[in-house]
């Protein structure tokens, strides 16, 4: 798999500079904003690369807590899997149907959560409990970098195009910075306290946060029909060329932010084999140890990548 | 305050298997196993660092092992709750309440109304019920005594001591000695983690000593037969 | 059952007499809100005329300063003695600790924040042009709202290094939504010109969801060792 | 058209942003091959 990294990093390169040529050449301009939209083509595919992540930290989350027990794990399973039926089949019922938003299609709707309860499962077997946290600090950090990039050119493209630096009525950037927020606190809460059960700590903060989200755009909703407000980006449908450019855009983001993610992965598991190797040494230090413990051989002692 | 023992004396009522303890890069237990036996007097003895008041906690319920397991009457620690009494440095009471309000209020805990026990535990320690002085203001020894009381207000099997007798004038730490042993003679069993452990030497059964994280040693003396000439035996405090 | 609400009254009410013998915490939290309200006073001026739609935003901003100062101390006198390790061995059962903390923090809210509406309404002589009456819901459940999480957050920083730096950093991004209903409830309520419903339900869901969370939860936080 | 400038500047700070967390894996990645080596010496 080591050798699969460069050739993967090489294909991403390539694509990132295919996506940037199509946003800046490509892709036609706008009629009202000129060229200047053209931040839509990072400061999007940025914005749902980092919710996907910090959703992925959620479902880790949830299966670090859940698997401490074998009861509360059977129920977890059994949740998801009725979020799963109830998701796919609400859409097509005529009242929820005109409920949903314009751009929205009931098939949309009940593929994605076909995709939630499927990432679920694979997470759940290729992720056992210690790999489950270190999946969960990865999408975190990750998704917080990614979700930086998000408001800082939310406001460069605010400023030209409608005079102002930040909307508050605007439910998708102010709903990303209290996401920014909550998970810039997950980090600190991890950084802060270094009780072997940061762990459990940390997913109960991440299952705070995610239940925080739906609220937060709710009440930003409610907020911005009582005071209209410019909505950053415009709402409205899309010109299908742009549509084609924005998600060339967002599969070369999601291929270079697997990349990151995968060598922050790895950075984290060798930083805890490091630690634990320090921990064991720290068992042997005592020479003359006549101790019944078999002696241990430090992990580490085969050649590193 | 005597009840019959479920477990006949002398039979194992704490098991312990390779139990691993680490906080981040501090191994506190590396291993440790042992089976202590109902209605016994042990004293854990070692040097600062060796793991003794980890693995006091661990049996308590009050840390998790990293590794490894512990059954306490058959049940893990968490579900034998009802018959251990934990007893630590730290008085363990609100300093502003009297000790018989205290007491009251932790009887509730165990969901077993009546404040006669709480009189009787207090008369058990050698103090006086009425004193309503709050406990911030007793003197060490008086309140190491109060918080024995706590340990043993729900009458448990298993009392888990740490440090008890810790800066307690030597008259007190005789005289909880007394109380113990009688705790001990009438079916609990005793565990204790001290410096002191010349005190305990005609009243406890077995010596356990840690060293490292690990139990290295089990005497029925103190006088350790291999104990390094350098290592005196923890003297009177 | 019955021993679970036997213990959470006990501990309630064990608590409550502490708070009365010592009154000094109690005294100086009082004082503390009055010092948010005075300075409050001083940098927004009060008798500019459309006072009426900020002084929603800063009656809750101090009402927050007040929770979380109040909130550091819930835990403070458990862990003078360890007295939570005692709790942690009996059997008894994690969340009835934490509701009579939770509600033990409420009262001690509600009370620094019954001092602290008055002066806000005499500094900045308030006429409510709306519905008045609903300030009470909304009043009740914005609190509640900070002080559930606020004393389970509190729970948690215990194991981290900085312990009052780590409350605020944990409660405020997380009681944003709450926030946001009640600074706009009320300002709407104030102002009269639109219904505060929405906010009020918006307000009763987030205090359902983060009880039902920290009830669920706080058994893993307090045992994490 | 100085907007164009805000695009500009709206893609360097991505790449900016990016550039600077991978610096830091970077530099972290280095202290750990540096606590392996020291790991293996028995310091």
């Amino acid at each position: 798999m080591k050798r699969a990294f460069p050739i993967l990093a090489v294909l991403t390169a390539l694509l990132l500079v295919y996506a940037f040529y199509q946003a800046l050449w490509v892709a036609p301009t706008d009629a009202l904003q000129g060229d200047v939209y053209r931040i839509i083509y990072y400061h999007v595919p940025s914005a749902w690369t980092a919710f996907l992540l910090f959703f992925i930290n959620f479902i880790a989350s949830v299966q670090y807590l859940a698997n401490a027990r074998p009861s509360t794990a059977r129920a977890a399973r059994w949740i998801v899997i009725a979020i799963g039926i109830i998701g796919f089949v609400a859409p097509f019922i005529p009242q929820v149907k005109q409920q949903l938003p314009t751009g929205m299609y009931p098939s949309s709707v009940a593929t994605t959560f076909l995709i939630i309860t499927g990432l679920y499962f694979v997470i759940g077997k290729y992720f056992v409990d210690q790999d489950l946290d270190v999946l969960a600090v990865t999408m975190a950090e990750v998704g917080v970098v990614f979700c930086s990039i998000v408001l800082v050119t939310g406001p460069i493209w605010a400023r030209p195009v409608w005079g102002i630096w930040w909307a508050p009525g605007d439910i998708r950037l102010t709903s990303t910075l209290v996401l920014w927020l909550i998970y810039v606190s997950y980090l600190v809460l991890r950084r802060f306290s270094d009780s072997a059960q940061t762990q459990k700590l940390a997913a109960v903060l991440a299952v705070f946060g995610a239940l925080d989200v739906p609220l937060v755009y709710f009440s930003i909703w409610f907020f911005r029909t009582q005071h209209p407000q410019p909505v950053i980006g415009g709402g409205g449908s899309m010109d299908p060329r742009m549509l084609h450019v924005l998600l060339i855009s967002w599969m070369a983001f999601l291929c270079f932010a697997f990349l990151v993610c995968w060598s922050r992965y790895r950075l984290e598991k060798l930083r805890r084999e490091v630690e634990e190797a320090e921990a064991l040494e720290s068992l042997l230090e005592p020479a003359g140890l006549a101790g019944p413990s078999s002696a241990v051989k430090t992990p580490l002692s085969r050649g590193s990548k | 305050m005597t009840n019959p023992l479920t477990a006949p004396r002398g039979a194992p009522i704490i098991a312990v298997s390779n139990l691993v303890k680490q906080f981040g890069r501090f191994t506190a237990l590396r291993g440790v196993n042992a089976e202590f036996d109902a209605g016994k007097f042990y004293v854990i003895l070692g040097d600062n660092g060796a793991g003794k008041t980890t693995l006091l906690r661990a049996l308590a319920g009050l840390t998790d092992p990293s590794r490894g397991e512990i059954s306490i009457l058959g049940k893990k620690p968490h579900e034998a709750s009802r018959d251990l009494g934990y007893m630590a440095h730290p008085s363990l009471l609100y300093d502003e309440m009297s000790g018989m309000e205290n007491l009251l209020y932790f009887d509730k805990l165990y969901d077993i109304a009546g404040n006669s026990r709480c009189e009787q535990a207090i008369q058990a320690v050698g103090l006086d019920a009425e004193l309503s002085r709050p406990v911030g203001k007793y003197s060490q020894g008086m309140r190491q005594r109060m918080s024995l009381a706590r340990a043993i207000l729900h009458d448990p099997k298993i009392l888990f001591l740490d440090e008890p007798f810790s800066n307690v004038d030597l008259h007190s730490a005789r005289e909880m000695v007394g109380l113990l042993k009688g705790m001990r003679d009438a079916g609990k069993t005793i565990l204790v983690v001290t410096h002191q452990a010349a005190l305990l030497e005609g009243t406890a059964d077995e010596f356990v000593w840690m060293q490292a994280g690990q139990i290295v040693d089990r005497t029925n003396h103190l006088a350790r037969g291999h104990l390094a000439p350098g290592d005196a035996p923890a003297g009177e405090s | 059952m019955r021993s679970f609400w036997s213990i959470a009254l006990a501990t309630l009410t064990k608590d409550i007499r502490l708070e009365w013998r010592s009154k000094d915490a109690l005294n100086a939290m009082l004082f503390f809100s009055l010092l948010v309200v005075v300075i409050f006073v001083f940098s927004f001026d009060p008798l500019a005329e459309e006072s009426r739609h900020i002084v929603g935003g800063l009656v809750w901003v101090a009402f927050l300063f007040a929770a979380v100062v109040a909130l550091n101390q819930t835990w403070a006198r458990e862990l003078r003695n360890q007295v939570l390790d005692a709790y942690r061995v009996s059997p008894a059962p994690a969340n009835a600790l934490f509701l009579a903390k939770a509600i033990g923090n409420f009262i001690l809210v509600s009370l620094l924040e019954a001092l602290m509406a008055p002066l806000f309404v005499i500094f900045y002589n308030l006429r409510v042009l709306g519905p008045a009456w609903q300030l009470i819901p909304v009043a009740l459940l914005g609190t509640w709202a900070l002080v559930v999480n606020g004393t389970f957050f509190a729970a948690m920083s215990l194991r981290t290094r900085s312990r009052e730096l780590m409350l605020p950093l944990l409660l405020f991004p997380v009681s944003i939504p709450a926030v946001i209903s009640m600074v706009a409830a009320t300002t709407s309520i104030l102002t009269g010109d639109d219904p505060a419903h929405f906010y009020i339900v918006l307000l009763l869901t987030y205090d359902v969801v983060f009880t039902t969370a920290c009830l669920a939860l706080f058994e893993t936080v307090l045992q994490a060792e | 058209m100085n907007s164009i400038k805000f695009l500009y500047a709206a893609y360097i700070a991505t790449w900016l942003i990016h550039g600077l967390y991978i610096g830091s894996l970077v530099r972290r990645y280095g202290r750990l091959r540096q606590q392996m080596k020291d790991l293996g010496r028995g310091k």
